[in-house]
């Protein structure tokens, strides 16, 4: 019972969206490109530190936009959520675990001529032993 | 009216009296005779038997690649072939053992079958996807199988980068074959996961799903998530082995260590998508040969759910001492753990199930037996390679060999065997040989352990994988091990010859030979085209239920 | 008791510091296995025995276990397994920080031997001499692919990775010759890429290390290597360079990319030249084998049209040396560079 | 449910057609939808590959991927992110026409939606032609002056991989949205069947959500 309750659900919510007419949509369509726009225009600021993390944090809600009136996940709940929901957390894992060995590997085991800011938690192997890695000289010919 | 499955339940073990509807509702394995009505046949159990047919076939040609190199490393030197043949050998051994027979083996043949029947579905949610996924299935097959004629490859199955884009030897097309495998992968992933949504039948909610669903359900979603990473890691290696895009070249600032992240995310979940299905068929098993409910059913089915997703976070302890930096491995080794913890708890619990039960040892109890050693030892190992230090030594030797031939291909092909010899009756409506069936099941166990045995003790001397020659001291273990493969060859090929015996011979199975109350042996066996006959059945129990009403007021806790 | 247990085990002799640890955990982790999986095991066939089938349709009693079950179920593994992974991960960061004042070897893998340098020191090949009960720490590094430093009794592995320095030690305890292995996957003759380590007690050392410096033992290590492994196309190019120097090239060519006579032969293979007469062509094998036998007929815009022929002069293994000599030569510059690895400069001592 | 209250013009949509192995009709859009978003999850951890190597080349060559960004063409990066937007928005529109039964806006929508998915793919190559004149090309082939940074060729390697498989994505969303415009055209779509619409459309706006991603990554920081 409980499986065409689930479906059963499902479609009650998305009938329900047809009554609010497409105005939603030119909304979300008007906030995606005032976000565009703002996030060029910080681009260009070109500022230091929070550079990277405000273009992400606009993309972020673009997308959010996006996923959640464009492609209804506000009207597709449960399982249809959960899946989009894991995908993106997947993401974010393989990046976070894969950026943590860049971060606190052995400076040297990093590919000569990289030149990696410091990493914020001090791992005290890479204090203990010193010595600087050089990257071969570019020769510039011609 | 074909009897109700509720009907059935009511009665343990009972034989669905003979109906008069029967003729009009076939078996789906006379449901249409000509070739074409089998292979473009949109049925699952169809497709599952083609899958059968295929994944054995694959099977025989991993083995016979297992063959070649046990036999090489029968003397210290070269014995029957070049290094690089050898090379490309044991490379084969490992990409067909694990692309084509491990990764579509359970899901392909026995979840296909069996998942529509559990969930009293009458096919799966996508059928047409599922017989495409067979077809991307062979067709990535012939690619690869064709790169192997032509040369074949050398690097090893995990294709480590950069050698794998120096190699001269025939990367591109065993790698785009890999690379077009997984979109069947991820199809059949995809196929199950929904159909455990949508298709139950009512009644089954999903705590009185059968744990072998759980498992798939978990499976698929490893398919699902980590496939695709693989996927675009083999385009790169292709692209970079055919283009130079230096992505991973050392020389242009690549990190071949990012290669193995990348490679790990998937291929260490990979080996649950392998196991997991595994755990799965055991708890059908022990379940229904000890006639007893699953000891801690929730404990099983979460232990399987995180399994899967712990899984994805232990991927870092194939790279322990690859450069890895020290904080990175010490996270992966805790998490290691975690997935050790879930497997002791399944372990626990199945023991549990045969507590106060009533064991019958038959064939796949036999091979519960042995999956129940392997899964022990394998993991108990597993866990000892995940506290970092013990596996500085051991890390790419023989010790990892038989680590992951005891837990990935011991506990996989145990429950494959299980799982032919239990479901023989209800997909072919035929008997097989119990005495020849413990023969070989024992035959093989037994082999099985003089394979791998010997190859822990060499990994303990320190004896490297993937070695053509080797230094004499170990050759003593080395033919032990040899010997021990060709005893495990004869037990496989003593159990084709009985089940093809059985297949055209065999004596006529009835509905559910085993008294089993898992919900697939509610129908009629071989099943009808459509599983089941008149508007969707509803369950009542729970499966694996075998309690008289009276006794099921005051559960026992121990 | 332990000679006992390496036995069983299979065990190699032990021979540095970092193998008593790990061996010591090796054993407790191997003896808890064994009986836990004997608890199991037994109970297991128990079962099977006392709760076999009495008749075909026999039911049986609902058994599901407590909450203080499951909680037995999930906290002693998870003891168990977290003890060990404290142990083993203790052992790991001991084993991942060479201590301070370790001595420093480098050692280059390449297809398929093992290169040792000391610095200010001699080289070896394949043979590695250390001190006995002092602490050396080992920066590998590779020169084509990945290959992996493995010696079992002293129970240290590590990677060396192309392009990149990776770093292990070991404090060898006892005199003796103890083999290399390469444990990653490096192509046809992986199995043969075999080496040892010398331990030399702290006498021998001072002997051996007066001796290299003397040039006693000239070549004594680099006898040791085996020729045959070297890559054809590496030998070819060391022919060519003796060649190029008994021809004259340098006299107009030099190798380390700046211009003289002749354009440098730094990098110069696999670029786009441009001529005289304004035509780009890429300077691959055929055009390299040409201007050797006939250098007007292209000329490099630039450069004066000076270069005798050499047709006749140089036989065709011997032109084609030459051609493999000039595409060893890549610049290290990042569009074309080739791996020449990172310099490490060491700030202690 | 398989009748269809709304069929009674003539030549109005055909009901939709009941697969024999689901229980009802919403059962089946169910089982469509959530295999749609398993299929987007696979394609949105595909990316994923590439934004761990994003990151993790950025992380190692700041300097490099700083003046990589600066390199790129913003003018047309920022043309392109508001042609998607917007083909984004006429996909959506689509679903919402496709509800009501309104085929001929169905077809205009997608019509709209092609049309700058084109206008995205040519603008595209404008930018891969200055690339390939310039020299910046991906691993050995790259000989591109104004930036001899270490690791620079990667951050073009990285560009030319994601944009090109971003690319991709494109032409196989507009073989798809093709598809499902002609079968808007012979008036197929109503309130009760506007499955292929709706998962058409969802498909393009991930090829959407990707670019959200990849145009600041690439162009902007």
């Amino acid at each position: 019972m409980s499986i065409a309750n689930e479906s059963l659900k499902e479609e009650r919510e998305m009938r329900e969206e047809r009554h609010t007419g497409p105005a939603k949509y030119v909304m979300v369509w008007a906030a995606l490109l005032v976000f565009t726009v703002v996030t060029v225009v910080t681009g260009r600021m070109h500022l230091p530190e929070w550079g990277l993390i405000l273009a992400l944090t606009i993309a972020t809600v673009k997308g959010t936009l996006v996923a959640l009136y464009f492609m209804h996940l506000a009207d597709h709940k449960g399982a249809n959520r959960l899946v989009f929901v894991t995908s993106i957390a997947f993401v974010a894992l393989l990046m976070a675990f894969s950026l943590f060995d860049l971060g606190t590997r052995f400076r040297p085991a990093l590919p000569s001529g990289s030149t990696p800011p410091t990493w914020p938690v001090e791992i005290e192997q890479s204090g203990r032993y010193g010595g600087k890695l050089m990257a071969p000289k570019p020769t510039m010919e011609q | 009216m074909s009897p109700s499955p509720s009907s059935i339940a009511a009665e343990p073990g009972a034989v669905p009296a003979p109906d008069s509807h029967h003729e009009h509702h076939p078996s789906y394995l006379i449901d249409g005779t000509t070739v074409k009505s089998w292979l473009l046949s949109l049925d699952h159990k169809r497709i599952g038997l083609m899958y059968l047919f295929w994944v054995l076939l694959f099977f025989l040609v991993g083995g016979i690649y297992a063959l070649v190199v046990r036999l090489e490393l029968l003397t210290p030197g070269p014995t029957i072939i070049d290094a690089m043949t050898y090379n490309r050998a044991f490379t084969m051994h490992g990409v067909v053992m694990i692309f084509l027979f491990m990764i579509p083996a359970i899901p392909g043949v026995f979840g296909n079958f069996m998942l529509p029947l559990m969930l009293g579905a009458k096919d799966v949610a996508f059928p047409r996807l599922n017989l495409a996924s067979l077809y991307i299935l062979l067709t990535g097959a012939i690619i690869a199988i064709w790169g192997m004629i032509n040369g074949g490859m050398d690097t090893g199955w995990t294709f480590y980068t950069p050698y794998s884009t120096q190699t001269t030897t025939t990367v591109a097309p065993i790698l785009f074959g890999a690379f077009i495998i997984g979109f069947s992968s991820i199809a059949t992933g995809i196929n199950f996961i929904v159909t455990t949504h949508t298709m139950r039948a009512p009644g089954i909610t999903w705590f009185k799903m059968p744990l072998f669903v759980w498992a798939m359900y978990a499976t698929s979603c490893i398919q699902v998530l980590a496939t695709p990473v693989l996927g675009l890691v083999l385009l790169l290696v292709v692209g970079e082995n055919l283009f130079n895009f230096g992505i991973f070249d050392p020389s242009r600032g690549g990190d071949p260590v990012l290669f193995q992240h990348l490679f790990w995310f998937y291929s260490h979940p990979a080996v649950y998508i392998m196991v997991l299905p595994a755990f799965g068929v055991m708890s059908e098993v022990v379940s229904a040969f000890s006639r007893k409910n699953i000891f801690g059913y929730r404990a099983i089915a979460f232990s399987s759910l995180g399994i899967a997703f712990v899984g994805f976070f232990a991927w870092g302890h194939h790279m322990f001492v690859s450069g890895q930096s020290t904080f990175d491995a010490g996270v992966f080794a805790v998490l290691t753990m975690l997935v050790g913890v879930f497997t002791a708890i399944k372990v626990f619990n199945w023991v549990g199930t045969v507590y106060k039960g009533a064991v019958d040892f038959k064939t796949p109890f036999a091979y519960f037996c042995g999956f129940l050693y392997f899964t022990v030892f394998g993991g108990m190992t597993g866990v000892a390679f995940g506290t970092a230090s013990l596996d500085v030594p051991w890390h790419d030797t023989y010790f990892v060999v038989a680590h992951f031939h005891f837990i990935m291909v011991g506990a996989t092909i145990m429950a494959f065997m299980a799982a032919l010899h239990y479901w023989f009756p209800k997909m072919f409506g035929k008997m097989y040989h119990e005495g020849w069936g413990l023969v070989s099941a024992a035959l093989i166990i037994l082999g099985f352990n003089a394979t791998f045995i010997p190859q822990f003790l060499l990994g303990n001397m320190g004896m490297p994988r993937r070695y053509y020659e080797y230094p004499e001291r170990f050759q003593n273990l080395n033919v032990a091990s040899t010997a021990g493969a060709s005893l495990l060859a004869f037990g496989f090929v003593i159990a084709a010859v009985y089940l093809t015996y059985a297949l055209i011979y065999g004596r006529r199975a009835s509905a559910n030979p085993w008294r089993s109350r898992g919900y697939e042996w509610l129908t009629e066996s071989p099943p009808p085209t459509h599983n089941f006959v008149g508007p969707q059945p509803t369950y009542d129990e729970e499966p694996h239920f075998y309690v008289e009403p009276k006794k099921a007021e005051v559960p026992d806790a121990v | 008791m332990n000679e006992l247990l390496n036995d069983i085990l299979f065990l190699p002799e032990r021979a540095s510091t970092f193998a008593d640890r790990v061996d010591t955990l090796h054993y407790f982790v191997v003896g808890v296995t064994m009986v836990a999986s004997l608890a199991v095991g037994t109970a297991a066939l128990f079962f099977f025995f006392r709760y076999r089938r009495r008749k075909p349709a026999q039911t049986t009693e609902y058994v599901v276990p407590s909450v203080k079950t499951e909680f037995l179920f999930v906290s002693l593994p998870l003891i168990f397994f977290l003890t060990w992974f404290a142990i083993g991960y203790r052992d790991f960061v001991f084993y991942t920080t060479p201590p301070k004042d370790a001595m420093d070897v480098y050692v280059m893998g390449k297809q398929w031997m093992w290169k040792f340098s000391y610095p200010e020191g001699p080289n070896g090949v394949n043979v590695l001499h250390v001190p006995a009960n002092r602490p050396v720490r080992l920066l590998l590094t590779s020169r084509d692919v990945i290959h992996s430093f493995f010696v079992p009794s002293f129970r240290i592995k590590m990677d060396a990775l192309p392009g990149r320095y990776t770093q292990t030690w070991f404090e060898a305890t006892k005199p003796g010759t103890y083999q290399i292995l390469c444990t990653e996957y490096c192509g046809l003759s992986h199995s043969k890429m075999l080496g040892e380590v010398v331990v030399l007690s702290a006498e021998d050392w001072d002997n051996w290390v007066k001796e290299q410096r003397q040039g006693k033992l000239p070549n004594r290590q680099d006898a040791l290597a085996d020729l045959s492994l070297v890559p054809h196309s590496a030998r070819m190019a060391e022919q060519g360079q003796a060649l190029a120097a008994n021809q004259g090239c340098f006299k107009c060519h030099t190798v380390n990319g700046e211009p003289h006579i002749g354009p440098t032969f730094l990098g110069m293979y696999g670029r786009l030249e441009t001529m005289q007469t304004g035509q780009k062509i890429l300077v691959d094998e055929a055009f390299i084998t040409q201007s050797m036998m006939d250098p007007g007929a292209y000329i490099l815009a630039g450069f004066p049209n000076v270069m005798p022929t050499y047709q006749g002069k140089l036989t065709g293994p011997q032109s084609a040396a030459i051609v493999e000599y000039i595409k060893s030569l890549r610049t290290p510059d990042i569009r074309t560079g080739a791996s020449r690895g990172p310099v490490y400069e060491p700030l202690s001592q | 449910m398989q009748s269809n209250p709304t069929a009674d013009a003539v030549g109005a949509p055909p009901p939709p057609k009941l697969a024999m192995h689901f229980a009802s009709l919403e059962v089946q859009h169910h089982a469509a939808r959530l295999g749609m978003w398993l299929f987007l999850a696979t394609e949105i951890l595909l990316f994923a590959g590439l934004f761990t190597l994003y990151a993790g080349y950025r992380f190692l060559f700041p300097e490099a991927w700083a003046a990589g960004s600066r390199s790129l063409d913003l003018t047309m990066g920022t043309i392109n992110t508001i042609v998607l937007i917007t083909s984004s928005f006429t996909a959506a529109m689509a679903v919402h026409y496709a509800k009501e039964a309104k085929n001929k806006m169905v077809v205009l929508m997608f019509v709209l939606t092609l049309a700058m998915a084109g206008a995205f793919l040519v603008i595209k190559g404008f930018e891969y032609s200055h690339k390939l004149h310039v020299g910046a090309l991906p691993g050995f082939r790259y000989h591109y002056d104004a930036i001899q940074l270490p690791g620079a060729p990667l951050f073009f390697t990285v560009y030319w991989l994601s944009t090109g498989l971003h690319a991709f994505h494109v032409i196989v969303g507009m073989c798809v949205l093709a598809w499902i415009t002609t079968k808007a055209a012979k008036n197929q779509f109503s309130y009760h069947n506007y499955t292929a619409v709706e998962l058409g459309s969802m498909y393009w706006h991930l090829v959407d959500l990707v670019w959200i991603f990849l145009f600041p990554m690439l162009y902007l920081v």
